[in-house]
C-alpha cells in the first residue's frame, strides 16, 4: 500500500472499494459532527430528566408506578439485535458483490426497528391509560420528551432505510448510496447508545430506587 | 511640522478618551453621592458591595492601564513613514513578553478569585448578618405588580410599603404568587429572585433611619415599571408603635383581600393590613407544590 | 502497528459478533441486577451505571469502530464531545439540585 | 386552542391581528408607530418587487443568487439579511433610547406593551438576525478562500442554513404586520412567557423564529468545522491557518455544541404552550430555573460565537495594516481555544441571583474571570503585533484600535459582573445593559465593520471611500461612549433594564446624553450607507482588479477581485504561515501555473429556497395554529430533501481550457498593473497590486 490508510470511525470501505473510501472522508466526518451535536441534544434531555424525575413528580405517579421494565428490556434486546443485523448489512455492503445479502439484512433491521417502535408505542399507550400523561407532571413531561425524541429518531431512521432501499433498487450500489448507508449505520448504532442510557438511567434507575 | 500633524492625529483618539473618562468619573462621583443606588450605601451589605466593586476596578487597572498608555505610544512610534522605531516585519515572538502577558493576568485573576471566594461566602444573601439582635422576620410575596410584606411576629402586613428597624438586621423570606421576580432595595444591598412554589432568602440591614426605594428588577409585564415600594427604616420604638397601630386600625388580610391583591394591577397607593390569615405565606407556596392526590395505578384518582 | 488496517471479512465479522454478544450480556446483567435486587440499593445503582458505561464503550469500539487506531480528528471529536457533555450534564444536575436544596 | 380553531382554514388568525386594522380601530401613538413600521416594511417590500420587475431582475436574482450554493454568494446573502434586519433593530434601539430619555415621571410615547415588544425584537434581532448572520456571512465568504478551498464541504447544506436563518428573520418581520411579537425579551424567561401569563401569538413568534435560526446555525457550524478539518489546501496545516480561520473553527465548534440547549429549551417552552406540558410552569412540577439554565448554557457560548470571528477579523486587519506578521501566533491560537472551551463552564453567571449556594456561585464566578486571561493575552498580542510594524490608520484599522481601547472597558465591567456579590447589586440594571453593548458594539459590530471595510474590495472589486468611512468611525466612537457610558452610571444609581418609565428626576440628564449618543450612532450608520453609495458611484476610480489592495498576507488576496466562482484556478501549495506574503516575497506571485485541470463545481439548486419558503410557512402556521399548513410545509421540507437525494447530476464541470483562458487573462492584466506603495493605497494609484518590500 502506498499511502497511509485513513481510518474513519465506522466500517471503512477502504480494503474493498478504494474510491468510495477516498471520497467518504469529509462526508463521514461531517456526519460524525452531526451525531455529536445530536448527542448534546440528548444529553440536555437526560440532564433535564435527571432533575425532573426527582423534583417534578408533583404528587403524581412516580417512575416505579408507571414503568414496565420487562417491556423495556425486550425493547432493548430488539434494538441491540437490530444493531447486530445492521452490522451484518454493513459487512454485506463491504464484502458481498450482490445486493441480496444487503437487502436481506436491511429488511431484517427494519423489522426489528419497527418492532421496537411498536412496543414503545404500546408502553406509551398503557401509561396514558393509567393517567400518566405528559400533562400530569414535570417528571412525565420530561420522560415523554426524552423517550419520544429517541423514538422519533428511530422512526426517522426507518424512513431513511426505506428511502435507501428504494435507492438501492434505482441506482444500485453506487458510491453515493454506499455512503448514505454508511451514515445510516452510524446513526443507527448511535441511537443504540442513546437507548442504552435511557434503559439504564431512566428505566433501571427509576425502578431500582 | 508634518510630524506634529500626524502626531496630533495619532494621539487624538486616546487623548480624547482619557479626558472624557476623567470628566465622566468626576461627574459620576458627584451624582452618585446623591443617587439611590448601592453606590451610595445605607447599610453594611451595600457598603461591602461597593468596596468590592472598587477593589476589582483598582486591581484590574494594573493590567488595563498599560494598554491605554502603550497603545497611543505604539501608534505614534510605528506609524507609516516614521524613522523612529525599527521595522521588523518578521518579529513575532519573545519569551519574556509572553510570560508577562500570560502571567500577569493570571496573577491578577488569582487575586481576584481569592477575593471573590471570600466575599461570596461572606456576602451570601442567605447568611444571617452578624448582629447582637435577632433579625426582624419579613415574608415577601411578589405579585403582579406589587409587593406584599408580612411581618409574622407582629401579625401585620403591608403592600408596596416596607417598614424595618434601623440598626436591626432583617431576614427576608421571599416567594412569588406569579411569575419570577427579583427583589431589591438598592441602597441596602443586592437582589434575589422570587419564584412560585419556592422560598429564597435575603439578609439586609439599614444602618440609619431613612427612606429607601425598593423594586422588582425582573421584567414581568405591563406594570413592571410601576412595581416599586418605599422602605422606611425607623427606630425600634417607632416600629412597635406602627405595628400596634396597624393591628388596631387596619382590616385583616384574609382570603377575600388576598384574592383581590392577587389580581394583576398597579396600586395607586400602599395598603396595610392589621392581621394576616393563618399560614398565608406557606399557603401561597403550597398552591404551586402541594395539594395533589397521589395518583393510583388504575388512574381512578385523576 | 504491524497490520496496515486491511481488514478481512472474518475480522470485521468477528468484531460485530463480539460487540453484539457483549452488549446483550451487559444489558442482561444490568437488568438482572435490578429485577433480582442483587446488592444494596446504592451499590446497585453504581453497578448498573458501570455496566452502562462499559456497554457504551463496547458499542463505540465494536459497532462504531472507534479506537486508538482511528483517525485523530474523529477521536478528538469524540473526546471533546465527551468533555462538553460532562460539563453540561454535570453542571446542570449540580445547579438544579443545589437550587432545589436551597429553596424547597 | 379551541375545537373550531383547530379546523379553521386560517387557524386563530383574524383580521384584528393585522396591525393596520388594529391601529385603525384603536388609534394611539404607540399603535401608530407600530403600524408605520409595518407600513414601511410592506412598502419597502413592494418597492423592491417593483424595482426588480422594472429592471427585469427576477431572473438574475433567482439564477445568480437565490438558488446559488457558491459560498461567496451565500456569504453575501447572509450579510444582506443582516443588513435588512439591522435597519429595523437600530431604529428600535434609538426609539427605546428616545422613550427612556423623555419618560421621567411621564409615560412618554410608547405603551408598556409596545416597549416590551421593542426590547424583545431589538435583542432577538440583533443577536440572531444581525450579529449571527453577519459573522456567518463573513466566515462564509472569507474562510474557504483563506484555507485554499474551492468551497465549503457541503455547499447545498450551506445554502439551506442560510435559508433557514432567513426564514426565521422573515417570521420576525411578519410579526410586525400580522399579530404581535413576544414581550419576554431575547431571553424569554418563563413562566412569564408561558401560556398562562403570555397568551397569544407573541411568544410563539419568538419560539419559531429562534428555532429556525438555531437549526440553521447548527448546520453552519457542522459545515464549517468539516471544511476546516477536511478541505484545506495541501501544506495548509492547522498551525499555518490565518487566525480568522482559527476563530472560525472555534466558533463553529461552539455552534455545534451550544445551539442544542437552545433548541431544546424552545422546544420545551413550545410543548408547555401548545400541549400543556410542565417543563417550566409554576405548578405541577415545572421548573423554570431549568429554562434559565438551558438558555444560558446556550446564551453564554453564543456571545463568544459572536465575538470570536470579530477577534479573527481584528487579527487579520491589525497584522495587515501594521505590515507585519502577527505577534504570538501560537499563543493567540491557544488563547482562542481556551476561550472556546472555557465558555462552556461559566453559564451560571447570568443567574447568580437565583438563590443557589455560595459554593456554586464561587466556582462559576472564578471560571468566568479565568476567561479574562486568554482575552487579555489576545489584547496584548494585538498590541505587540503593531510594535515594530509600520501602521496605517485606515478605516478598518481605526475600528480595530478603537475596539482595543473600548473592549477592555467592557471586559472590566464583565469581570465586575463575574463577582457574585457585586452582580447581586447590578444584575438586571442598566449597568448590565451597558456592559453587553460595550462588548457587542465595539467588539462584534466594529469587528464586522472593520472586516467589511477590509474585504469589500475583495468581494466587489473596488475600494470604499476612506473619508466617509472615517467620518462614520468618529460618529460610532463618540456615539458609543455617549450612549453607553451614562448607562453604566445609571445602573450604579439603581436604574433597571426594560423599564418604560422612570420616577427619579436625577436620571434625566444621563438619559438625555444617552439619547444624543444614540443619534450619533445612528448617523454613524447613515455615513456607512453614504460611504457605500459614494463608493459605488466612484467605482471606476476605485477598482482593484489585481486583487491585493492592502498588501494582504493570506491566500484570499492572491486571486482576482472579485474572485472567480471556483476561487483558485489551481489550488495553491502552502509552505508556511502568511501564505501569500511568502509567495510574494519569494517572487512567485502571479506566476503562471504549470498545468490546469477541469474544475468541478456544484450546480445551483432550488432545494434551499424551497426549504426556506416552506420553513416560513411552517413557522407561520405553527404560530397561528393552521394545522393543515403545518403538515403540508413539513412534508414539503422533507420531500425536498428526499427528492434531492434522487438527483444525480448535481455538479458541473468547468473545462481546463476555460480556466486557463480566464486565469491567464487576469495574470496578464496584473502584470501590467503598477505596484502601489503603502503611502498611496488610498488613492486611485491603487489598482490592487501591492509593492513588495524585500
Ligand atoms: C448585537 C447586538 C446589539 C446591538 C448592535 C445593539 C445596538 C443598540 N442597542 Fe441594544 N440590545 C441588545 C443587543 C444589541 N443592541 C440586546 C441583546 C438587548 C437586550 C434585550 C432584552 O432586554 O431582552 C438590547 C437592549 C437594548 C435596550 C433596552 C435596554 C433596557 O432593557 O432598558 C436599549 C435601549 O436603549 C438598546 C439600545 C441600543 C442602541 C441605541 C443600539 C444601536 O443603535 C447602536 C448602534 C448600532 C447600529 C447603528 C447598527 C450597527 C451597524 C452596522 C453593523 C453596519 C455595518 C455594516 C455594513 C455597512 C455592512 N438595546
Ligand atoms: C460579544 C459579547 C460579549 C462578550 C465578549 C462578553 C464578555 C464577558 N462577559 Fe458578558 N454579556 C454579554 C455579552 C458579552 N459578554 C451579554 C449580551 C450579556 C447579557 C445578556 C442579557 O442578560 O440579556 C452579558 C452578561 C454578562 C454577565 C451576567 C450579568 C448579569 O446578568 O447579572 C456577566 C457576569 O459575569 C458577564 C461577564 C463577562 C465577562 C467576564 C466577559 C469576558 O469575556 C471579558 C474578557 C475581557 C477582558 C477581561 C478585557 C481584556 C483583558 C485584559 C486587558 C487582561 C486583564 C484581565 C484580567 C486580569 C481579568 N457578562
Ligand atoms: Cu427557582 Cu427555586
Ligand atoms: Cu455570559
Amino acid at each position: 500500500m502506498k499511502r497511509q490508510p485513513l481510518l474513519h470511525p465506522g466500517l471503512n470501505l477502504g480494503s474493498t472499494d478504494e474510491y468510495s473510501h477516498d471520497v467518504s472522508e469529509p462526508i463521514i466526518f461531517g456526519f460524525w459532527v452531526f451525531l455529536m451535536a445530536d448527542l448534546v441534544l440528548f444529553a440536555i434531555l437526560f440532564a433535564t430528566y435527571a432533575s425532573m424525575s426527582v423534583q417534578g413528580q408533583a404528587g403524581g405517579p412516580t417512575p416505579i408506578d408507571v414503568f414496565d421494565l420487562p417491556s423495556a428490556f425486550i425493547e432493548t434486546m430488539l434494538l441491540l439485535t437490530s444493531s447486530i443485523t445492521f452490522g451484518m448489512a454493513s459487512l454485506a455492503l463491504k464484502y458481498k458483490a450482490d445486493s441480496l445479502h444487503l437487502v436481506f439484512w436491511l429488511v431484517l433491521t427494519f423489522c426489528l426497528g419497527a418492532g421496537f417502535i411498536g412496543m414503545e408505542l404500546r408502553d406509551f399507550w398503557v401509561m396514558i391509560q393509567q393517567g400518566a400523561v405528559p400533562q400530569r407532571s414535570g417528571f412525565l413531561s420530561s420522560f415523554f420528551l426524552l423517550v419520544a425524541t429517541h423514538g422519533i429518531h428511530v422512526t426517522a431512521g426507518l424512513f431513511w432505510m426505506l428511502v435507501l432501499l428504494l435507492q438501492l433498487r434505482v441506482f444500485g450500489r453506487t458510491t453515493e448510496v454506499k455512503l448514505r448507508l454508511m451514515r445510516l449505520a452510524l446513526f443507527w448504532h448511535m441511537l443504540d447508545i442513546v437507548w442504552v442510557c435511557i434503559f439504564t438511567f431512566v428505566y433501571l434507575f427509576g425502578v431500582a430506587q | 511640522m508634518q510630524n506634529v500633524v500626524s502626531m496630533r492625529r495619532n494621539q487624538e483618539l486616546p487623548k480624547i478618551l482619557v479626558r472624557s473618562a476623567g470628566v465622566l468619573l468626576l461627574l459620576t462621583s458627584s451624582v452618585v453621592a446623591a443617587s439611590d443606588g448601592f453606590i451610595n450605601p445605607a447599610g453594611p451589605v451595600a457598603e461591602a458591595l461597593r468596596d468590592h466593586l472598587i477593589f476589582i476596578v483598582v486591581v484590574m487597572a494594573i493590567v488595563i492601564a498599560p494598554l491605554f498608555i502603550a497603545l497611543p505610544w505604539v501608534l505614534w512610534r510605528y506609524r507609516l513613514g516614521t524613522k523612529s522605531g525599527s521595522y521588523q516585519p518578521n518579529w513575532e515572538f519573545s519569551w519574556p513578553l509572553e510570560v508577562l502577558i500570560w502571567g500577569l493576568p493570571a496573577v491578577i485573576v488569582g487575586v481576584l478569585s481569592w477575593n471573590l471566594w471570600h466575599q461570596s461566602y461572606e456576602l451570601d444573601p442567605y447568611k444571617p448578618l452578624a448582629a447582637t439582635e435577632a433579625p426582624l422576620e419579613v415574608q415577601a410575596i411578589a405579585l403582579d405588580w406589587k409587593w406584599v410584606f408580612i411581618y409574622p411576629e407582629q401579625d401585620v402586613a403591608s403592600v408596596n410599603e416596607l417598614m424595618i428597624v434601623a440598626g436591626r438586621p432583617v431576614r427576608f423570606r421571599l416567594t412569588s404568587g406569579t411569575v419570577m421576580q427579583s427583589f431589591m432595595i438598592p441602597r441596602l444591598g443586592g437582589q434575589i429572585y422570587t419564584m412560585a412554589g419556592m422560598v429564597t432568602q435575603l439578609n439586609l440591614l439599614a444602618s440609619e433611619p431613612g427612606q429607601f426605594r425598593g423594586l422588582n428588577t425582573q421584567y414581568n409585564g405591563m406594570g413592571f415599571a410601576n412595581q416599586k415600594f418605599m422602605t422606611h427604616a425607623v427606630s425600634q420604638a417607632d416600629f412597635d408603635t406602627w405595628a400596634v397601630n396597624m393591628s388596631e386600625s387596619k382590616p385583616p388580610l384574609n382570603q377575600t383581600a388576598w384574592a383581590q391583591l392577587a389580581k394583576p394591577s398597579v396600586l395607586a397607593s400602599p395598603q396595610s393590613f392589621g392581621s394576616v390569615a393563618e399560614g398565608l405565606f406557606t399557603g401561597v407556596i403550597a398552591d404551586f407544590t402541594g395539594g395533589y392526590h397521589h395518583i393510583k395505578a388504575d388512574g381512578t384518582d385523576l | 502497528m504491524t497490520d496496515k488496517h486491511v481488514e478481512t471479512y472474518t475480522q470485521d465479522f468477528r468484531s460485530y459478533c463480539i460487540g453484539g454478544l457483549l452488549a446483550l450480556i451487559l444489558t442482561s446483567l444490568a437488568f438482572g441486577l435490578v429485577v433480582f435486587e442483587v446488592l444494596p440499593n446504592f451499590e446497585r445503582l453504581i453497578a448498573i451505571s458501570v455496566l452502562a458505561v462499559a456497554q457504551i464503550i463496547v458499542h463505540f469500539r465494536y459497532f462504531l469502530h472507534i479506537s486508538w487506531h482511528s483517525h485523530r480528528d474523529d477521536l478528538q471529536l469524540v473526546l471533546f464531545t465527551s468533555l462538553i457533555l460532562f460539563l453540561m450534564v454535570g453542571g446542570t444536575i449540580w445547579i438544579l439540585f443545589n437550587l432545589h436544596e436551597q429553596m424547597m | 386552542m379551541t375545537a373550531e380553531s383547530s379546523f379553521s382554514l386560517l387557524g386563530i388568525l383574524t383580521a384584528q391581528d393585522i396591525s393596520f386594522v388594529h391601529t385603525f380601530e384603536h388609534p394611539g401613538m404607540s399603535e401608530f408607530i407600530d403600524a408605520s413600521a409595518g407600513g414601511v416594511m410592506v412598502m419597502g417590500g413592494i418597492i423592491v418587487i417593483a424595482l426588480l420587475t422594472y429592471y427585469r431582475g427576477w431572473h438574475a436574482l433567482w439564477c445568480d443568487w437565490l438558488t446559488s450554493v457558491d459560498h461567496k454568494k451565500v456569504g453575501i446573502m447572509y450579510i444582506v439579511v443582516a443588513f435588512v434586519m439591522l435597519a429595523r433593530a437600530i431604529i428600535e434601539g434609538v426609539l427605546m433610547r428616545y422613550q427612556q430619555s423623555i419618560a421621567v415621571n411621564d409615560p412618554g410615547i410608547l405603551s408598556p406593551d409596545h416597549f416590551g415588544q421593542l426590547f424583545s425584537t431589538h435583542g432577538s434581532i440583533m443577536i440572531f438576525f444581525v450579529a449571527m448572520p453577519f459573522v456567518t456571512g463573513m466566515m462564509n465568504y472569507i474562510m474557504p478562500q483563506q484555507i485554499g478551498a474551492r468551497d465549503v464541504s457541503f455547499p447545498l447544506l450551506n445554502a439551506i442554513s442560510l435559508w433557514l436563518t432567513a426564514a426565521g428573520a422573515a417570521l420576525v418581520m411578519i410579526s410586525l404586520v400580522v399579530g404581535k411579537f413576544s414581550t419576554g425579551g431575547w431571553t424569554a424567561y418563563p413562566p412569564y412567557t408561558g401560556i398562562e401569563f403570555s397568551p397569544g401569538e407573541g411568544v410563539d413568534y419568538w419560539i419559531w423564529s429562534i428555532s429556525l435560526a438555531s437549526i440553521g446555525s447548527t448546520l453552519t457550524g457542522l459545515n464549517f468545522a468539516t471544511t476546516i478539518y477536511k478541505n484545506r489546501a495541501p501544506g495548509m496545516t492547522l498551525f499555518r491557518m490565518p487566525l480568522f480561520c482559527w476563530t472560525s473553527l472555534c466558533t463553529s465548534i461552539l455552534m455545534i455544541f451550544a445551539m442544542a440547549p437552545l433548541t431544546i429549551a424552545t422546544l420545551m417552552l413550545a410543548l408547555d404552550r401548545y400541549a400543556g406540558f410542565h417543563f417550566f410552569t409554576n405548578d405541577l412540577g415545572g421548573n423554570m430555573m431549568n429554562y434559565a439554565n438551558l438558555f444560558w448554557l446556550f446564551g453564554h457560548p453564543e456571545v463568544y460565537i459572536l465575538i470570536l470571528p470579530a477577534f479573527g477579523v481584528f487579527s487579520e486587519v491589525i497584522s495587515t495594516f501594521s505590515g507585519k506578521t502577527i505577534y504570538g501566533y501560537k499563543s493567540l491560537v491557544i488563547a482562542t481555544m481556551s476561550i472556546a472551551v472555557l465558555s462552556f463552564t461559566v453559564w451560571l453567571h447570568h443567574f447568580f441571583t437565583m438563590g443557589q449556594g455560595a459554593n456554586v456561585n464561587v466556582i462559576f464566578g472564578i471560571a468566568t474571570m479565568l476567561i479574562g486571561v486568554p482575552t487579555g493575552v489576545k489584547v496584548y498580542d494585538w498590541l505587540l503585533t503593531m510594535v515594530r510594524g509600520r501602521i496605517r490608520l485606515t478605516t478598518a484599522m481605526l475600528f480595530s484600535v478603537m475596539f482595543l481601547v473600548t473592549f477592555v472597558i467592557g471586559g472590566l465591567t464583565g469581570v465586575i459582573l463575574a463577582n457574585p456579590p457585586v452582580d447581586f447589586a447590578v444584575h438586571n440594571s442598566l449597568f448590565l445593559v451597558a456592559h453587553f453593548h460595550n462588548m457587542v458594539i465595539p467588539g462584534v459590530l466594529f469587528g464586522m465593520i472593520a472586516g467589511y471595510q477590509f474585504w469589500f474590495p475583495k468581494a466587489f472589486g473596488f475600494r470604499l471611500a476612506e473619508r466617509w468611512g472615517k467620518v462614520s468611525f468618529w460618529c460610532w466612537s463618540f456615539g458609543f461612549y455617549l450612549t453607553f457610558m451614562p448607562l453604566y452610571v445609571l445602573g450604579l444609581m439603581g436604574a433597571m433594564r426594560r423599564t418604560v418609565e422612570w420616577f427619579r428626576p436625577e436620571y434625566l440628564g444621563w438619559l438625555q446624553v444617552s439619547f444624543v449618543g444614540a443619534l450619533l450612532l445612528f448617523s454613524g450608520f447613515l455615513f456607512l450607507c453614504v460611504q457605500l453609495v459614494v463608493s459605488i458611484r466612484q467605482r471606476d476610480q476605485r477598482r482593484v482588479p489585481a486583487g491585493d489592495p492592502w498588501d494582504g498576507r493570506s491566500l484570499e488576496w492572491s486571486n482576482s477581485s472579485p474572485p472567480p466562482e471556483y476561487n483558485f484556478a489551481v489550488i495553491p501549495d502552502v509552505t508556511g504561515q502568511d501564505a501569500f506574503t511568502r509567495i510574494k516575497q519569494q517572487g512567485q506571485a502571479y506566476a503562471s501555473p504549470i498545468a490546469y485541470e477541469d474544475i468541478v463545481v456544484p450546480k445551483n439548486s432550488i432545494v434551499a429556497p424551497v426549504i426556506g419558503i416552506a420553513a416560513i410557512m411552517f413557522g407561520f402556521a405553527l404560530v397561528w395554529h393552521i394545522w393543515w399548513l403545518v403538515v403540508f410545509s413539513f412534508v414539503c421540507m422533507w420531500g425536498a430533501v428526499i427528492a434531492r437525494s434522487f438527483v444525480t447530476e448535481t455538479e458541473r464541470v468547468i473545462p481546463a481550457s476555460k480556466v486557463r483562458a480566464d486565469h491567464e487573462a487576469w495574470l496578464q492584466q496584473v502584470r501590467e498593473c503598477a505596484t502601489t506603495p503603502r503611502e498611496q493605497e488610498n488613492t486611485s494609484v491603487n489598482v490592487g497590486r501591492a509593492e513588495v518590500l524585500t
